[in-house]
């Protein structure tokens, strides 16, 4: 389950850092999991919360699938500086838009 | 990040005949190779994730504003089909998570494999949207094509569906933005769908060349970007599957 | 002069004797935004002279002739921080002012009167509360605020009147409002500035300015019998709105009486205040917006009215707040009452719940 | 060649272009169309986008023309509507957008960073190709009946109210953005990995730095208008969509996902001009370009604050009134690192050894009508004065100022700075000169006026218009007239330079950066050997020194 190998700092991608399938194999039976926990949670009724625990379960699932399948854990900080900022950016446009959406029912001028 | 690497490369220009075969004349290792082509494969799915981002946008305002009709939309969907479609997609996931790892250590025959089921899942998951889309047409669900509201203003002529979740019945102007819903529906899934076609395709094209062994000699450049691909679409799942099948499922 | 002149110059001296830079200053916002104007220009003006000196300054004293050994300077911090600074205050003087003005144009005050314009492609509708209607034109007073709720029957369309300095979207599905107080008596341009098809430069008219006395004449001459509320008690009866709309116990939907600029609570928890917008979509998406206590059952009326209509039923539901219409008589100042007066009984006629009832 | 000039030209009578270049190392048809060095690629998109310029600038004749007179007589309101569509839609999507990137970047950022070609150059052929094929789209919509929603594509206008191609234009918008997208992610991944050694960031010429920040535009917002482009024609296609409001749908969404991407796009269409005019100003004065660090950030700033500013596009829309104060405050920051570059390249100037050659003619063109631009834009990002402004001709002159006063000023001053290096031949520079005059007296007459017609409240995209603002618009169509002469100069003898221009050499400007340093037109691999950076971009006494050392071997 532990990592093989510490990360090689100077190589710089030269080697790739080989994930175990050990990890593999935990990190699919962690996102069968949570996708049982999902299905089972929207039978509750838990009023907005719903959705936000289905949100955060898909961003847990999300987060699993990009550090360990997509290796970003493994990374160099430019590709994690990537991710970050494409996510950055999608966060803009939906919170900028819906934040118009919003703030037109405050008041009408 | 990359100078470091590429300090010894003046001297070594003239000496390209060393190179191993899949290294292309511009870059001066393979390291740097592999490093140019990860990352124009992560700056990709920056694109797409503000492909998808768009999408996003207009269904959480469409939803915000016809909740109910978001509702009745969503109880449509059989919750078997979309959990088993997101358990198929997380599995052809880790196989080819399993792949990249076959590939990196040389495996030709479990990296043939792995990529073998992992198309079969890919296969699988697209027949079970197909087969959804297909009972969204036969019941009327698609909106501009073939769509009436009869199941939001009158449930119990879904008599599967009202038995489950006991729908109250929509008001006409409500039921209609059900077609927004489902137009959003088809939008994302068929969007998402395209993506795992196109997958597909090249994972058919990969399996040939496993086959020949080009994967598995050090050059493993072509299956990891591959899988960062497979494992976006999946992610893009893992959003599309409680945004649009759980939508208050308790009801 | 539909044609091309064959002596440019008679245009220019035409053009020369009635040069202008300006749009006429027609009302009150006019002069206010002209001044905004006038200091970005001035501010343009500062800035590019600068960059002007600079740029022609060093040209004449650095020529490779004259000066033919650069001198190599890295930078200064100090200098760009002032081009920094200097510019970035100036900005935010500029985003405060606009925005005080912004909010200024786009909040029309209490005892505005209240016309309803309809764009649709490709003319403009009026649509005065004594009933007047009148087609790419608008005829307001002068001295008095005037309120314009906008709304597209089609595409995007905007109302614009130099002028006046006032612009706003007419935007399919949505009121948008914009107001003005025009001072000076005459006939200005009323244009349509969103791209909206075909005759989009045809989508033009007049807005004239009148004194009061004689607008009080053209309200006299141009009125159709019926005002607005009264065209809408009219739709609202052949809609029979009132089956479930009366104040009785066994009413199945909530009583409008009075129900315009209060606040209401949703069945869905939500508080919200009724105002024109509220009342448009709960008409035309009622589901949207039940009121609690009450079943979703009525019926969407989309497809069924025209924006006008629904504008005369809004315009009746709010005459409905007789006390509400009232007090905003009283709070009218600066302005003639008999056109109140005359408008007010036909709102009081229609106001009376017992009519409603039948 | 007057003294004036900086130019050091090879001794005419020996000289001669080098043997082999990437024009003849490989030759027939084929081996351009499916070439994979990024200099051919460049020339094939210059090729692409100068023909897309001559449509969109045929269509803009028109329009002028038929302005000339208050009344719609040469074309019918329809004909006329699909002219400035056509203008619009071409010159934002298949000229502004990719020329400078495509051209100047593909054919630049691999010699500058001492790279042999863009990271990816299959990609970069096929990025072409995608573009070609969206041009194509483009040119069957316009052949067969045209398109007149305007580039904006407002819904439900262009989705439910008219009947022209909307889906072929807008296919062809997609695809094209797909071809920025490839760009883009090319010339970031070409800017990380592919530097030679010694190329630190902060030696990075500012044209890098400015590409740079274009790049991440294309990457992170074309994809939005993408998306935006695909709903559009799937609501014509099925008749329902979200930005239906007769069907619960919400144009102003349009309005927000288009302008997600299309305000960033302006900055693309600008800063790739930005990263020109660093260049051309250091080098006709002799000077390092003052703070390049302020440059070098401000760059990447407006980038990256372009993504906070796509509302102000939609003050009068009906946005909620919050929304339009924290979007005109986020414009007024943008507008600060524009401020910072045009104060620094003029700083630059400052005791400098200044020449007066064709490319710094057209930089200081640009200074004026940048700064012109980019002044009126704050009085768009004003509040309440963008009330009055918006729709009308003074928001068509800003932009025409920013993107063809600046940008296209810019392009010329670029394309001409690196002609010789592209053919390897010289221009003939008082032609170029008198372009680069005619250019900016024909721009200012053209566009000039039209800030007053706007402020006189004359609408945009009026196919007729009232009387009293003829005036102002017969001036406007004269300088039109006078601007297409400093436009087809240069058509005219850039190609007969080809030919018949004198011999280059690699660095006639005595430039520093690392394109100069080696023969002109360049190598298929562009450097015979990888260069080593070892000392700061714009170091001119690096470039004696080396200039001495070479004469004395």
């Amino acid at each position: 389950m532990e990592l093989q190998s510490p990360r090689s700092d100077e190589t710089h991608g030269e080697h790739i850092h080989v994930v175990s399938p050990k990890v593999y194999l935990a990190i699919l039976v962690i996102l069968l999991i949570f996708t049982a926990t999902t299905v089972a949670v929207s039978y509750v009724d838990l009023g907005v919360f719903n959705a936000v625990v289905a949100l955060a379960i898909a961003c847990i699932k999300m987060m699993l699938v990009v550090l360990f399948f997509m290796h970003i854990k493994y990374s160099t900080k430019l590709t994690k500086l990537t991710v970050v900022s494409g996510v950055f950016i999608f966060f803009t446009l939906i919170s900028l838009t819906l934040a118009d959406y919003i703030s037109r029912a405050w008041g009408r001028w | 990040m990359s100078e470091t690497a590429s300090t010894t490369h003046g001297v070594l220009a003239g000496a390209q005949h060393e190179h191993p075969p899949y290294q292309r004349h511009h870059f001066s290792s393979v390291a740097q190779q592999f490093d140019a082509s990860n990352f124009a494969m992560w700056l990709f799915l920056l694109t797409e994730i503000m492909f998808f981002g768009g999408l996003f946008t207009s269904y959480l305002i469409m939803r915000n504003w016809y909740y109910p009709a978001f509702v009745a939309g969503s109880h449509q969907l059989s919750i078997f089909l979309g959990t088993t479609m997101t358990a198929v997609l997380i599995i052809s996931s880790f196989t080819m998570a399993m792949a990249v790892w076959c590939a990196e250590t040389g495996r030709k025959r479990d990296l043939i494999l792995s990529l073998s089921l992992t198309l079969l899942l890919g296969v699988v998951f697209l027949c079970l949207k197909g087969f959804e889309w297909h009972g969204e047409w036969v019941e009327y669900h698609v909106p501009g094509l073939r769509f009436s509201v009869e199941n939001f203003v009158n449930p119990a002529s879904d008599p599967q569906v009202f038995k489950e979740y006991h729908d109250k019945p929509l008001a006409t102007d409500m039921a209609e933005n059900v077609g927004q819903y489902f137009f959003l529906y088809f939008v994302m899934t068929g969007m998402h769908a395209l993506h795992m076609i196109i997958g597909v395709s090249v994972l058919t094209f990969m399996i040939l060349r496993a086959r020949a062994g080009d994967y598995t000699s050090g050059h493993v450049t072509f299956v990891e970007n591959f899988g960062l691909y497979w494992h976006f679409v999946d992610i893009v799942w893992i959003f599309l599957f409680p945004l649009l099948y759980l939508i208050s499922r308790h009801s | 002069m539909n044609y091309i002149s064959p002596v440019l110059w008679q245009f220019l001296r035409k053009w020369l004797t009635h040069f202008a830079l300006f749009p006429p200053e027609a009302s009150k916002m006019a002069s206010q935004m002209d001044a905004l104007f006038f200091f970005l220009v001035l501010v343009s003006l500062v800035g590019l002279t600068v960059v002007v000196l600079i740029v022609v300054g060093s040209s004449m004293a650095y020529h490779h002739r004259r000066h033919p050994q650069a001198v190599q300077i890295e930078g200064s911090t100090l200098l760009e921080a002032t081009w920094t600074i200097i510019p970035l205050g100036l900005f935010l003087v500029m985003f405060v002012w606009g925005a005080l003005l912004y909010f200024r144009v786009y909040t029309p005050p209490a005892n505005a009167m209240n016309i309803y314009v309809v764009g649709k492609q490709w003319m403009w509708k009026a649509e005065h509360p004594g009933g007047q209607h009148e087609i790419d034109a608008l005829h307001v007073p002068i001295g008095r605020p005037i309120q314009l709720t906008l709304i597209s029957q089609d595409v995007f369309h905007s109302f614009s009147i130099p002028a006046f300095r006032v612009k706003r979207e007419a935007i399919p599905g949505r009121y948008t409002s914009v107001w003005f107080e025009a001072t000076q008596v005459g006939t200005y341009h009323l244009f349509c500035t969103q791209y909206c098809g075909t005759n989009h430069s045809q989508m033009i008219g007049e807005v004239v300015v009148m004194t009061p006395d004689d607008y009080q004449k053209w309200l006299a001459g141009s009125t159709s019998g019926d005002s607005l509320a009264q065209d809408g008690e009219r739709l609202f009866a052949s809609l029979s709105c009132n089956a479930c709309h009366n104040p009785t116990a066994a009413a199945r939907g909530p009583n409008l009486v009075g129900v315009y600029g209060s606040h209401l609570t949703l069945t869905s928890g939500q508080t919200i205040t009724v105002d024109e917008a509220y009342l448009r979509s709960a008409i035309l998406d009622p589901s949207e917006h039940v009121t609690q206590g009450y079943a979703p059952i009525m019926p969407t009326y989309q497809g069924q009215v025209s924006e006008e209509g629904v504008i005369a039923l809004v315009e009746y539901i709010k005459n409905l707040n007789s006390d509400y219409r009232i007090q905003q008589t009283l709070n009218t100042t600066g302005f003639s009452p008999n056109i109140e007066e005359k408008q007010a009984p036909a709102g009081k006629a229609t106001a009376a719940p017992g009519e409603v009832k039948q | 060649m007057s003294t004036s000039t900086l130019v050091t030209l090879p001794d005419q009578s020996t000289a001669k272009i080098p043997k082999v270049n990437f024009l003849n190392q490989e030759n027939g048809l084929l081996s351009w169309i499916l070439t994979l060095d990024h200099k051919r690629i460049a020339i094939l998109y210059l090729i692409t986008t100068v023909f897309f310029f001559m449509i969109g600038g045929a269509a803009a004749a028109v329009i002028r023309l038929e302005l000339l007179t208050p009344a719609g007589d040469l074309v019918a309101a329809d004909t006329y509507n699909k002219l400035f569509s056509i203008h619009g839609i071409i010159m934002v999507f298949f000229f502004l957008v990719p020329i400078a990137p495509a051209v100047l970047g593909n054919f630049l950022i691999p010699l500058m960073i001492g790279a042999r070609d863009v990271a990816l150059p299959r990609v970069n052929l096929l990025s072409w190709y995608l573009f070609v094929i969206g041009g194509c789209f483009e040119l069957y919509m316009i052949i067969f009946g045209g398109v007149d929603t305007g580039w904006t594509f407002t819904t439900p206008l262009s989705t439910h109210y008219v009947n022209t191609h909307v889906v072929g234009a807008a296919m062809g918008i997609f695809i094209a953005g797909f071809s920025s997208i490839l760009t883009g992610i090319n010339f970031i991944v070409t800017i990380h990995k592919m530097r030679a050694p010694g190329m630190t960031w902060f030696r990075l010429p500012l044209f890098i730095w400015s590409f740079y920040a274009t790049s991440i535009i294309f990457v992170l917002a074309t994809p939005v208008i993408a998306i935006a482009m695909v709903l559009i024609v799937l609501e014509r296609v099925v008749g329902i969509g979200v930005f239906d409001p007769a069907r619960g749908g919400d144009p102003i969404l349009f309005q927000h996902l288009f302008w997600f991407y299309s305000h960033p796009a302006v900055y693309v269409m600008i800063l790739p001009g930005m990263g020109v005019i660093s260049e051309v100003v250091s080098t006709f004065s002799r000077k390092r370009v003052f703070g390049y660090t302020a440059v070098a950030f401000s760059s990447v700033a407006i980038a990256v604050f372009s993504f906070f500013v796509w509302a102000h596009h939609m003050f009068i829309m009906g946005i909620s009134n919050y929304s339009a104060l924290v979007f005109s405050l986020m414009t007024m920051l943008v507008a600060v690192p524009s401020a910072i570059k045009v104060f620094n390249w003029s700083a630059t100037m400052y005791k400098g050894s200044i020449h007066f050659d064709t490319p710094m003619i057209y930089t200081l063109g640009f200074l004026g009508l940048f700064t012109i631009g980019g002044l009126t834009g704050v009085f768009l990002a004003t509040l309440g004065m963008d009330i009055h402004l918006t729709e009308t001709y003074f928001i068509v002159a800003h932009f025409h100022y920013v993107m063809v006063g600046g940008m296209v000023s810019a392009l010329m001053a670029g394309i001409h700075f690196w002609w010789p290096k592209i053919t390897g031949r010289m221009y003939p520079e008082s032609l170029g000169r008198l372009a680069a005059i005619i250019l900016f007296i024909g721009f200012n007459l053209t566009f000039f006026p039209q800030f007053i017609l706007g402020y006189l409240g004359m609408p945009r995209r009026y196919w007729s218009y009232p009387p009293e603002f003829q005036v102002l618009n017969v001036f406007s169509s004269a300088g039109a007239t006078i601007l297409a002469i400093g436009y087809l100069l240069p058509f005219l003898y850039l190609p007969w330079s080809i030919t018949y221009g004198e011999i280059a050499g690699s660095n006639p400007w005595k430039a520093t950066g690392l394109e100069w340093q080696t023969q002109s037109p360049p190598l298929m691999e562009n450097f015979p050997e990888i260069p080593i950076m070892d000392h700061e971009a714009y170091d001119y006494d690096w470039l004696e020194r080396h200039q001495q050392e070479v004469a004395s071997v």
